[in-house]
């Protein structure tokens, strides 16, 4: 039963990733963020629930709060300011980027096999998604141009490492979570001051421009 | 989200038989029962501008519309003659349609009718005895029913078609 | 009773409901563009008028053109006679699979674009590429979904996939079960000519797919047609729903369960059917070059179904 | 058995004699190809007996050849497989060249293609028949010369010499591979296959890798797997279409039969990721060459991608078998090898039957380019038939025995999926993926070949002349179109032989996994089944009902036969059509990435204003790229090489005298070293 849910749970999580892959918009890019946050918190939630941890259901509310509320809110002010840029021509085309997306999915599925096989939890059955999750945010991150949409690849990347550590450990201490995400705070206003400064510069968000400063 | 909440709060609006204009109320119902008979009450209808200025077009657009909604009395608009029952034509037939006319006309399987819409297609209108137009559309294809009006209302076509069902006796 | 009449039983169901499945499905889609709409029945007049209307056959044509819309039809009430509608085990389960029934229903496609691109016309070649094009691009999904769905048994029969959910209700909540429903999901819009990938009810020819290949056809081959079109739209819908969901199938073969299997079945299409009014709705037709997007999108879900089922072992 | 044996060798014997000696009229074509089918009936029998009766047929024939240790022939269950698909394709194949070759009377080109034709026949027969490293390698290379010679008929065209070159360098190099690894196999004592046996039992496991590699790339280089398979698409079309089909249906199935004889019987399989990469070359020739196929306007270099393709699918069965029987799955090991050598036998007839057909269509009317066709179904109603036969058969659509086959292989890879190691099982779910996408795509490429070449309107005036072919090529094409009928509905009696003779090469005993229950096939778990007869039936009692339902209550309206609908255009020519290029076009730009062609529009302006047009011209290519970064740089090379060497050539007698006392200087002097030591 947990390891249905935590499999379940974990694919909702990855298939957020791999709904920015597919999809071009910036509102369908955070949409996919906001749906990926709810996911991973509600998978927190479950493990919390099975596991009979308080901590979790509060590092998920939190994470709800912050994640599935505020920065998608933060990130539609940014997109209304800069109006929306679509990801018209990322460096690897969509079908192509959803195809390597499924073969990371993959690939983390072996790597992550001796992992898995040591692991007593019931929650491991999770983690190779947790890993591609990982790989398929690496890879959002590297292939988009757009600095939004590389903002929203290092949340997910985020996401994913709270998603491993919870199916790996059975739930994290609270006050690494708390680290972790004044981490994340840290990073995504610094990503916004960046994302500001380039479109100050540019008029665009476009990550390809910066080429420029070469010049 | 958005839209499935507009789409509550609009509603059916299409015109329901009975309410208003009393005169097309029953035009409706009669054309309603004939179809069912002649054509068991399943009407394809092909759609071919033989030069018109695209006034007729938009009533005719009208006709599929959600308020007049042909659809409900089994009309409906499809892509080749071959699908067809019922030629609607409008315009004055220039000469570059004359053929293309004729062509459809040839294509649609029997039992067909045409209902040739507008006063162009009886007295090619405005454009009478220009070099550009052949005629009116029952010199290039038999026509079973004019409908008169420049452009005529949505209504108007309905009733042409109703007579066209009724006269032309497939 | 014998259970050997409950193949032509399921396909006499199946082809009185499927019409209706379609006009149910336009009659929704009419409804949530607040128009009246014409009834759920309107196909049936439809049919009816067709098989009495004269046939317009093209002089480029050969014999294939007539053929084909028998083939069409014939491979898709065969189909019904394989799949699961009303009862499982069926008496002809041991003779096709799941297998079985993808490729003959994509034996019917591949006649279909034979006969758009007989009688020579722009349009029905172009059907032709573009509805071959979708359909090979759909297999891969459709056999990673298969495969997923056999996992579990091991095996491609339909009617063991069937009992084994009905026998294990929590199944059918399974990951792999749940994404390899989403998969061929997206591949029956495709397959079937349904928005975003065709719009069904187009009169651009330059926008179509399936309708390209049919605007040569007239009165009872297009009848056959649009019959056949019905069934294959009724045998995806059954798939995804007594495959899925299976409750209601009759695993006894009396008259009372086979009703109750009917009246299931019936429900289980309607609401797909409203799903797909829904679908069709809110979204817009994808450009051609974009339904690889889409179809990728379902093989990856495809592949996630498979995946799934592989760390659940 | 062994009179079977003589007649066999006899009648093709007796074929190549009377070509040579009978002239070069329709008496020596009509004698000689029917010798062939004799030998070919033969060989058939002979198959047929070996697979009955469970034994096998052995014959030795120490004083042929003695000094070099003599000929022996054997024949076992997996010999027999590939005598009886050589056969089968040889016997139709030799009575449609009667008539094809008909062309040639009274030119020498006649003899030599009749000799050629029965002794290409003769030694691929003798292939699955040799037991033994210098009967087999004999005959190996009978048949790549052979078949070399009969490319080179029409050596006139330029692109046949050039297809002759590509063919002979890639032979020649698999050849070097074959005999490297023939000769890593200890050669101490008697060579026969039993020996070889236990001999390669004790190698290390360094030589017998390295062995296997060879015995791939020499295999792989006739079987036609990707990235050898350059000669194929070259060579195949410039063939007379009848040896195509033997090429195509039969000699490439060799490579396949060498690798299991080398691979599973004389090493007994290897670790898994021998059968890891024959299932990368398979899914990766499968993909490939059904893509190239899709782009091609050449019907007969489409046929011959398609033919690149479906060896890829028999590689991934032979691949699974590999991989299955390493990690100790020996059912599934069988299961997966009797699939693939169902697909063999299966691609011999339809394969065959296309290659046929296609030689029919460049026979009528002198050109394979799909472009300049149409509308043949109206004039060459049987050929159109036939050929539509074999193109649903190779699109693997039921009821035919192309998607047997296919099932029998998704069937056959469903348990690699249960494997415990996860690299094994995503390798299986990816190579499922692949053959899935394979099947798609075929069923495109033929709706392409079929629709474009024989219906709608003639593209050109010699298409629009085209007329029905001669009777003896017909009965032809009928033959293998009825072996495909019949491979289908006697699937279920072929199977369980096929499982007997799979089972002991891969380790179990003789029976093999059960693959039928009733009249229908199943998998040997018991779980699916499936019955292309019943299937047949269903369909065929449908449309009937269908029809006679139609006939009976639909409208009595005659039907009235009227233009093509085209939105009232004024004339249709044959340049409105959809053509080949047209009907690719979808997939070449979803698969553009991996294409990549080159396109080169030029368009002609008015010279008053640019808004006129007078004329475009468009002209695209697709360049596989494996010929662009693999090919091109060694040709290039090799090129330069043999400009160095040119400078060697100085016409003076007294230079080449040099070079032999050189050359002769050096072994002496290399002999003295080896010998010293």
């Amino acid at each position: 039963m947990v390891s249905q849910l935590s499999v379940g749970g974990s694919t909702l999580v990855l298939l957020g990733g791999l709904m920015m892959l597919w999809r071009r918009g910036v509102a369908a890019h955070i949409g996919a963020f906001t749906f990926q946050s709810v996911a991973l918190a509600a998978t927190m939630a479950m493990v919390g629930w099975f596991a009979g941890d308080w901590q979790l259901w509060a590092v998920a509310a939190a994470l709800l709060l912050v994640k599935g509320i505020g920065i998608p809110l933060l990130l539609k002010r940014m997109e209304r300011r800069f109006g929306s840029e679509r990801e018209l021509e990322p460096y690897v085309n969509t079908a192509t980027s959803l195809l390597i997306g499924g073969l990371l999915v993959l690939l983390a599925y072996i790597v992550t096999a001796p992992l898995v096989s040591v692991s007593r939890l019931p929650t491991r059955t999770g983690m190779p998604l947790a890993i591609g999750l990982v790989f398929v945010s690496l890879f959002i991150i590297i292939s988009r141009k757009k600095a939004l949409t590389q903002v929203l690849g290092f949340l997910m990347l985020e996401n994913g490492i709270a998603l491993l550590a919870v199916l790996g450990t059975h739930g994290i201490p609270i006050i690494v979570e708390i680290g972790v995400f004044l981490d994340v705070a840290l990073g995504f206003i610094v990503m916004q001051v960046f994302v500001y400064q380039i479109h100050e510069t540019f008029e665009s968000i476009d990550v390809e421009q910066l080429n420029r400063l070469r010049e | 989200m958005g839209l499935l909440s507009k789409i509550l709060h609009t509603g059916i609006v299409t015109e329901p038989l009975p309410a208003g204009d009393s005169e097309v109320v029953h035009l409706v119902r009669e054309v309603d029962a004939e179809a069912r008979r002649l054509f068991g009450r399943a009407l394809g209808i092909r759609e071919v501008d033989a030069g018109s200025c695209n006034g007729c077009e938009v009533e005719i657009t009208g006709l599929m519309s959600p308020v007049y909604d042909s659809e409900r009395f089994g009309f409906h608009f499809v892509a080749s003659p071959r699908h067809a029952d019922l030629l609607l034509v409008t315009g004055p037939v220039t000469r570059n349609m004359e053929v293309p006319l004729r062509k459809t006309y040839e294509a649609t399987p029997a039992p067909k009718l045409v209902v040739a819409v507008g006063d162009c297609a009886r007295s090619c209108g405005v454009f009478a005895g220009s070099y550009a137009v052949v005629g009116s559309v029952d010199r290039v294809v038999p026509v079973d029913v004019f409908v008169d009006g420049c452009p005529p209302e949505p209504a108007h076509i309905l009733q042409g078609i109703l007579t066209a069902l009724r006269s032309g006796r497939p | 009773m014998s259970p050997w009449l409950l193949a032509p039983m399921q396909g006499a169901v199946a082809l009185m409901l499927a019409p209706g499945l379609v006009g149910a499905i336009r009659w929704m889609k009419a409804r949530l563009q607040s128009r009246e709409g014409s009834p759920p029945w309107q196909p049936y007049l439809e049919l009816r008028k067709l098989f009495a209307k004269e046939v317009v056959v093209s002089s480029n044509a050969s014999w294939l053109f007539r053929a084909a819309p028998f083939i069409v039809f014939g491979s898709a009430v065969t189909v019904t006679l394989l799949v699961p509608l009303l009862a499982v085990p069926l008496p002809l389960g041991g003779a096709g699979d799941l297998l079985v029934v993808v490729y003959l229903l994509l034996l019917g496609t591949f006649f279909l674009a034979l006969a758009g691109l007989d009688p020579g016309s722009p349009f029905g070649g172009m059907g032709a590429s573009r509805e071959m094009t979708v359909a090979a691009l759909a297999e891969p999904t459709m056999a990673l979904a298969i495969f997923a769905l056999a996992w579990g048994v091991g095996s491609t029969n339909l009617g063991q996939i069937a009992s084994r959910t009905l026998s294990t209700p929590s199944e059918a909540l399974a990951p792999g079960h749940v994404l390899a429903f989403a998969a061929i999901f997206l591949v029956t819009l495709a397959e079937t000519g349904r928005l975003p990938v065709d719009n069904p009810s187009t009169h651009l020819e330059l926008t179509m797919i399936h309708e390209a290949m049919i605007l040569e056809y007239s009165g009872r081959y297009l009848a056959l047609i649009e019959w056949a079109a019905a069934l294959k739209l009724l045998v995806f819908f059954s798939l995804l729903g007594n495959l899925f969901a299976p409750w209601g199938v009759a695993s006894v073969i009396t008259p009372g369960a086979l009703l109750w299997a009917a009246v299931t079945l019936a429900l289980k299409l309607l609401a797909l059917g409203g799903v797909i009014a829904l679908v069709e709705t809110h979204i817009a037709k994808l450009r051609l070059f974009r339904v690889p997007e889409l179809l990728s999108a379902s093989f990856i879900l495809a592949l996630l179904a498979v995946t799934a089922s592989f760390l659940l072992r | 058995m062994r009179a079977l044996f003589f007649l066999m060798v006899t009648g093709y014997a007796t074929g190549a004699a009377v070509a040579l000696g009978l002239g070069t009229g329709p008496l020596a074509r009509w004698a000689s190809g029917l010798a062939a089918v004799v030998g070919a009936a033969a060989g058939l029998g002979l198959a047929a007996g070996v697979c009955m009766a469970g034994t096998g047929f052995s014959l030795a024939a120490p004083d042929l050849l003695a000094s070099a240790g003599g000929l022996a022939f054997r024949l076992d269950g997996l010999g027999a497989v590939f005598l009886a698909l050589t056969s089968l394709v040889a016997a139709p194949s030799a009575l449609y060249g009667v008539g094809y070759s008909r062309a040639l009377d009274g030119r020498p080109a006649q003899r030599q293609a009749g000799f050629m034709l029965n002794l290409f026949m003769l030694s691929m027969s003798l292939v699955p028949l040799a037991d033994g490293t210098l009967t087999f390698l004999l005959f190996w290379e009978g048949m790549s010369l052979a078949s070399y010679f009969l490319v080179m008929t029409e050596a006139d065209r330029p692109e046949v010499s050039e297809a002759g070159q590509w063919y002979l360098g890639m032979t020649q190099l698999g050849f070097a591979c074959l005999l490297g690894a023939f000769l890593l196999l200890p050669a101490g004592g008697p060579t026969t296959f039993v020996h070889l046996r236990a001999a390669a039992a004790v190698l290390p496991t360094g030589t017998r890798d390295l062995v296997f590699v060879l015995a791939v790339i020499g295999f792989g280089a006739k079987a036609g797997l990707i990235p050898l398979h350059v000669w194929l698409p070259r060579a195949h079309p410039a063939a007379p279409s009848h040896v195509s089909a033997l090429m195509s249906g039969a000699m490439i199935k060799m490579g396949v039969y060498g690798l299991l004889r080398i691979g599973l019987d004389v090493l007994g399989g290897g670790p898994a990721w021998w059968g890891a990469l024959v299932i990368g070359l398979g899914a990766l020739s499968a993909v490939l060459g059904v893509l190239y196929a899709l782009t091609e306007d050449d019907l007969k270099r489409l046929l011959a991608y398609s033919s690149v393709e479906n060896v890829g699918v028999i590689a991934l069965g032979v691949g699974a078998a590999f991989l299955f029987q390493s990690l100790q799955m020996l059912p599934a090991a069988a299961f997966a090898l009797a699939a693939a050598l169902f697909h063999a036998v299966n691609h011999a007839a339809f394969k065959g039957l296309l290659f046929m057909g296609a030689g029919a269509v460049l026979h009528a009317t002198g050109t394979r380019n799909m472009n300049r066709l149409g509308g043949l179904i109206r004039g060459m109603p049987w050929t159109a038939a036939l050929f539509l036969l074999g193109s649903v058969a190779i699109a693997g659509l039921p009821p035919l025995n192309g998607f047997v086959s296919e099932w029998l292989l998704f069937q056959a890879l469903l348990p690699g999926i249960g494997a415990s190691s996860p690299l094994v099982a995503v390798l299986m779910v990816l190579a499922l993926g692949m053959l899935a996408l394979t099947a798609g795509l075929a069923a495109a490429c033929f709706v392409k070949a079929f629709g474009i070449t024989f219906l709608a309107i003639p593209r050109s005036p010699e298409a629009a002349a085209a007329h029905e072919t001669a009777w003896s090529m017909r009965t032809g094409m009928t033959m293998l179109a009825g072996a495909c009928l019949f491979l289908s509905a006697a699937s279920f009696a072929i199977l369980p032989r096929l499982s007997a003779v799979a089972a002991p090469l891969v380790g179990l005993p003789a029976p093999g996994p059960v693959l039928r229950a009733g009249l229908t096939l199943q998998t040997p778990d018991g779980l699916a089944q499936m019955s292309p007869g019943i299937v047949a039936a269903s369909l065929g009692l449908v449309v009937l009902v269908a029809w006679v339902a139609v006939k009976r209550f639909a409208s009595r309206r005659p039907l009235r036969v009227g233009e093509t609908w085209g939105c009232g255009r004024v004339v249709q020519t044959p340049r409105m059509e959809y053509t080949s290029t047209a009907f690719a076009e979808p997939l070449r730009r979803i698969f553009a990435e991996f294409y990549r062609p080159t396109e080169d529009v030029s368009i002609d302006f008015h010279p008053d204003s640019r808004y006129f047009v007078q004329s475009i011209s468009y002209r695209s290519a697709i360049l596989p790229w494996f010929e662009r970064y693999l090919y091109a740089p060694v040709i290039a090379r090799i090129r330069l090489w043999s400009e160095r060497v040119l400078t060697l050539q100085s016409g003076s007698v007294h230079a080449y005298l040099a070079y032999l006392v050189a050359a002769l200087v050096l072994l002496l002097g290399w002999l003295v070293v080896t010998g010293q030591r």
